[in-house]
């Protein structure tokens, strides 16, 4: 029994700190995003180099075949540094819903170019977050037609899987006839999001032997994003003391002050205890199946919570630095922002974890006959 | 209790309706803090005119010469709100350094400044914050140093919104290096083209550079242009101050942002039902509405004690702290209403309120800082509102290094 | 226009004050709950004598016929001192239900004998905090059958108020045949509760000329309940800085700790603007009869949010001897728990609160057809 | 990470389960902290034979005499709840005093007290905490002056909890009232039948005296009764606080009570509509639920962490303050959820729970307070977790007073 990572987790971590350091720092990151939201082809490459971009991929096809575990291992600390890339969607659930439900011609397409980091992917699961005016998208004879909200992934993507209303996982590729892909910016610059347009665009059905695909993918991107959330508030608490310990204000450091004390302390007895819940969350993908959804809803729901509070009280400590641009301490916050929403809200995740319980299935019922309320 | 105006103050509020329907089309877009534009001079010197701003002030300064009547004030406001009309001038020079000169400049500054700030012809900006000086501003170190009848001003100030088109700039230097803390300090008025001055803007993390940093490299100033005795702007400045924090929490502006909230929720839908149906959204917002209610009456309550004479001190002294929390909670809220369209930007397509909801959620936090933080206003409280003891006096030289 | 109390009102509150001071004070209250709850009956007399349980009493029926205003300043100062009396019940209550939709012979026969504080009436209106167990009462034919629960009210009440299923208000001899009073204990000993058995009792219909009763009498009772709340947290809030001026530990106050000095002042800073909230909704009782409703919700459900934090950071503050009996420190802590709960809970009062604004009705709507959720 | 057993331990946790299973007729009702029952004590002499507690404790004191074993420890812990069997008792002897006397005290005191204490033959109380020493425990005053063979012990301690029926008392006195606060302090056993010892009863908000008074008026203890070095308490203690205060915030405590608040959830109904169909109950469950599972999570984190002899400082750190405050949550959510009968108490018809949820909720605030407030918790989270400064030294005397 062993709740915890292995030292060949904590190196990995290590070193993927090491890289980010000399790659992606701040004035990096100022740099790649001064125009707006971005996919780092360059930070992407080396990523690819260190053989993350293939961890989730089968050892069949040139990766790692390893457990989800080590990607979240690696989104965590992609969250430390805000790093400019779209890792959840092309690194996480693209190999995971292929390798899940594409078929042996697919996986042996696509999945080796998920390795080597020449293939970018989009995904967009619609109905994780719910559907807001009216987005999404009807199959009839693996023909698409609607419209995606909030596609996570790369300008450069190639491919796009995305969920219809029925609940099954397709893919598309950017070239078909009658996709129409226009980006969203939010104030997260460090990652792109998409609304595409379907009009008649072919798609091949990506349907596993057994169950559904859409329930893991959503479980795994909440999962993702829930351990970006973990590294991005730690990175700011963090920040949080080491200012707090330079900074003087009426004669003495301001992290001496019982208040500011109590700030970090509070910020960090919150979050100590998510790290715990994301490993759970991550080891019951793999390990315990039934728990998936639960956990993936529970570590992003309160991931969701305690990063937001982080976020915020990281910023005052700060006092008026945190609110400048100088620090660049509002990448971080506004990367935990975006966590927050995409792939389920943190309410709607728990109506979620209530429902895969029984729990208030009565009034769900009531509600969805009214109107479609989830 | 009662709510009711007198007859009089009645019929003042039916004159101030009718002006606004009558003059509806001359109002100029809403109104800014910078640079005035010809249209919002315009509309100044009409409300002037007519007693809606600057109404206490003397005529011989460029005021209306009315007597302070906080009800009219009062009447003034909520009316103006209510139409949606621009409000007069507004901008740290004419909130700020008019009542400041008003009651401790001289004639001379007087007659120079006080006329032209209220018509919008002369932009001021503030000096006070500097990088090591911000919760414990009299520590501050912009030097200005004894020069016959100049100083010689040189160091940094932070945090000055408009300090890119201003004309001029009310500053706190420190004019006196070995007197203690808060007596070394003077209250200084330049003319922001004096040579030495460079002003760079500050980006938040709106992604807006809403304030600058200014840096003075010898700058000649008169020593004329002191406000108040030198070595006493401290004290100066914290007659200017109040003025500002009674400004920060204002209850109004958690009502305008509260009805927008309220839209947003009815016109849009999640799954198709609209947000109001949604039973944890709709329960947030009436727990907001409640606070937002509770400052609004606690404004009116404040009102009501001006007006006696005895103004409740914790109630005043919580405005800050309670307002621009409640306003940030509004702001969080409405972006958890909306989920993925809550985090579009700049100009994305499907955004809602161009960006507002965000901004403001985000500027909230550097309100909540600024002007006195979170923090600070909790000491404030306790110590004046709740008379609790005074952090005690430390041992001995500044800490530092800490027990890392 | 004056937004405030007048001179009248807070020399009436200070009189109060002073008679509570030496007629009520924590040693008497020790001794009058010792047994469990009570309705202090000498201490009734006493503000009787001060005219007090008249206020609301129309002047033609010996009472002064003040606004609501007053009667609600009075229950904050009995919150303040956690008096132990049914003032909500017996003086708020009664007399709004008699005055508003008694007959003149009604009105003639309890009425003076409110003012005079020889009567006292228990109210019971199920439907402000919904039912429990079934709870409630039909009427046919002016005969009650069913089971009340947590009706407010002295053992000694003669009648009893209550609301039917149908939303109409009925009065009820305490003798009549058929009536089963059992009295309940909760954690304030300081206010009476009873479950009632009612058998084919004779009850008297009480029916207002114009609209019904139960509203105006559920807002003036929330109103009421939001007072009491006030002016306990109030006495809690001073308490907590009283004794965090006298305490000491590490050779310091232990107000003098930013911790303790920033507990009491957001505990100030919930609490103040609540006062305002509080004199609003009193007023828009009589003066704005539209936002009645509203109001009452608001002021109660704030109140008990508020209040709730308070009673557990203000005993918080006073450390280990907060938690004993010894300062007796929990009879207001306990009140405004009581307060919290009974005539309807801060969630439901914010439910009602949007339904009468129109907000959310289709929800609402769709949840009543399942169940008779409200 | 993985969660599985090694064979070893699969076979031991078969074991616990079979020995469960067996022995259930024979368990005694569930586990008291005071005076243990004859049942009790057979069970605990059962428990000790088969190594299901006192585990590692030598034989010849009578423990069990095996080697330490984390994970079966936790093994243990685990089949015990999940059966919910009772465990082995408890009290301040046994999980304080024992462990502090195994590492310090003398042969004799060894020889004397442990095993009588394990076999639950001898009631232990602590006397640390007195009326004006509580945050600040090195302050107490309680005196212990030298008279040849004996000290004289004046003085009072609260929060004494089972004081009424111990055989004996653990205790901090002050033996060196010159010297430095930390340093005159010694740690003393008294039988509680001493002439002198008087006990009263200590009433808290829940209505019931589960604490007590004791006072002392010239208790004569023989000097062989200080364990560790005279002096020297204050150390002594402290390595006792730390076994206290890791059974503060027990993550399994909050696991049973979300259990039981599911099952109210369920079975409760508020206008005919189970509670669980009510969207905001539902929702503040679910939130509940992932701090329970997050703190439950944590503390098999720690597990590992001191089987791999690693435990990390901050998740170490914060389980007292979080758990404490979650369970208070879970009471609170219960009470809300039950509203007006949340209220009830005592022996009230309709009352739920034997009014568990009410005396949880006023309960678990004096655990919030006791055992180091949640102030003093956060000040050791920021200063040894996180590294921060510690609060710099007082300028003078003791303030007095106040600004008020």
């Amino acid at each position: 029994m062993d709740f915890g990572l292995s030292e060949q987790q904590l190196s990995m971590q290590e070193s993927l700190r090491r890289y980010l350091q000399q790659a992606a720092g701040l004035e990096h990151l100022r740099s790649v995003v001064a125009d707006g939201p971005v996919h780092d082809a360059t930070l992407w490459q080396g990523l690819a180099d260190m053989g993350l971009t293939g961890l989730l991929v089968p050892q069949a096809y040139g990766g790692l075949g390893l457990p989800l575990m080590d990607a979240v291992l690696v989104q965590e600390v992609l969250g430390e540094f805000a790093a400019p890339v779209c890792f959840t969607a092309s690194a996480i659930l693209a190999p995971l819903a292929l390798a899940l439900a594409g078929s042996d011609a697919q996986q042996e397409k696509w999945l080796p170019r998920l390795v080597d980091g020449s293939l970018q992917v989009a995904v967009c699961i619609t109905d994780a977050g719910g559907s807001r005016e009216d987005a999404g998208v009807t199959a009839v004879n693996d023909k698409l037609n609607g419209r995606l909200m909030f596609a996570l992934g790369a300008a450069s993507a190639e491919l796009l899987i995305c969920s219809c209303r029925e609940g099954d996982l397709y893919l598309v590729h950017r070239d078909a006839p009658g996709l129409e892909w226009t980006s969203m910016r939010s104030v997260d610059d460090t990652r792109c999001l998409w609304e595409i347009k379907l009009r008649e665009v072919a798609a091949e059905l990506l349907l596993p032997e057994a169950g559904d695909a859409l329930a893991p993918v959503s479980a795994a991107g909440r999962i993702a994003l829930a351990a970006d959330t973990l590294g991005a508030a730690q990175t700011m608490l963090d920040k949080a003391v080491a200012y707090s310990c330079e900074r003087q204000q009426f004669d003495r450091l301001i992290g001496s002050f019982q208040a500011v004390k109590h700030m970090c302390a509070e910020m960090a007895a919150e979050l100590e205890p998510c790290r715990a819940l994301l490993w759970y969350a991550a080891y019951a993908y793999d390990a315990v199946p039934d728990k998936r959804t639960l956990l993936a809803c529970h570590a992003k729901a309160h991931l969701g919570e305690v990063g937001t509070s982080i976020a915020r009280t990281a910023t005052e400590v700060h006092g008026g630095m945190g609110f400048t641009d100088l620090l660049g301490l509002h990448y971080w916050f506004k990367r935990i922002g975006f966590n927050r929403q995409v792939l389920g809200s943190p309410d709607r995740l728990r109506a979620q974890a209530a429902r895969v319980q029984g729990w208030g299935v009565q009034a769900d019922r009531l509600m969805e006959q009214g109107g479609g309320y989830r | 209790m009662d709510l009711a105006y007198s007859p009089e103050h009645k019929k003042f509020q039916e004159e101030v309706r009718d002006f606004l329907q009558q003059t509806q089309p001359q109002w100029p877009p809403s109104r800014t803090v910078g640079r005035a534009s010809p249209e919002a001079m315009r509309w100044q010197a009409l409300l002037i005119e007519r007693g809606y701003t600057a109404r206490s002030i003397p005529r011989e300064y460029g005021g209306h010469g009315g007597e302070p009547d906080l009800l009219k004030s009062h009447i003034i406001a909520e009316e103006f709100a209510r139409a949606g009309a621009p409000g007069g001038l507004a901008g740290q020079g004419i909130s700020m350094l008019v009542p400041t000169l008003l009651e401790l400049g001289t004639p001379e500054q007087k007659e120079r400044y006080v006329k032209p700030t209220l018509l919008g012809e002369m932009l001021w900006c503030q000096g006070y914050s500097e990088p090591g000086a911000g919760s414990d501003l009299a520590s501050l170190r912009t030097s200005a140093v004894d020069e016959g009848d100049d100083f010689l001003v040189n160091g940094q100030k932070i945090w000055t919104s408009t300090a890119h088109e201003a004309d001029m700039m009310f500053a706190l230097v420190r004019t006196e290096p070995d007197a203690p803390k808060h007596r070394g300090i003077s209250y200084l008025l330049l003319p922001m083209s004096t040579p030495g001055i460079e002003v760079r803007p500050l980006k938040t993390m709106t992604g807006h550079a809403e304030f600058n940093e200014v840096f003075f490299t010898d700058v000649r100033v008169p020593k004329s242009s002191i406000v108040g005795n030198r070595g006493e702007g401290w004290q100066v400045a914290n007659t200017t101050l109040k003025f500002e924090r009674g400004m920060l929490g204002d209850p109004n502006e958690a009502g305008r942002r509260f009805n927008d909230l309220v839209t947003l929720m009815q016109e849009e839908t999640l799954d198709g039902l609209s947000l109001m149906d949604n039973p944890l959204l709709r329960d947030s917002l009436v727990r907001l509405q409640a606070k937002v209610l509770a400052m609004q009456y606690n404004g009116m309550r404040l009102l009501s004690g001006e007006l006696r004479g005895e103004v409740p001190a914790i109630a005043r002294l919580i405005v800050k702290l309670q307002g621009c929390e409640l306003n940030h909670q509004l702001a969080a809220l409405a972006i958890d209403a909306l989920g993925e369209l809550g985090l579009l930007y700049d100009n994305s397509p499907r955004l809602r309120a161009e960006g507002a909801w965000q901004r403001k959620y985000m500027f909230d936090l550097g309100l909540i800082i600024g002007g006195g933080t979170a923090q600070i206003q909790k000491n404030i409280i306790a110590e004046r509102g709740l008379g609790m003891p005074r952090e005690p006096k430390l041992a001995a030289a500044p800490q530092s290094g800490g027990a890392r």
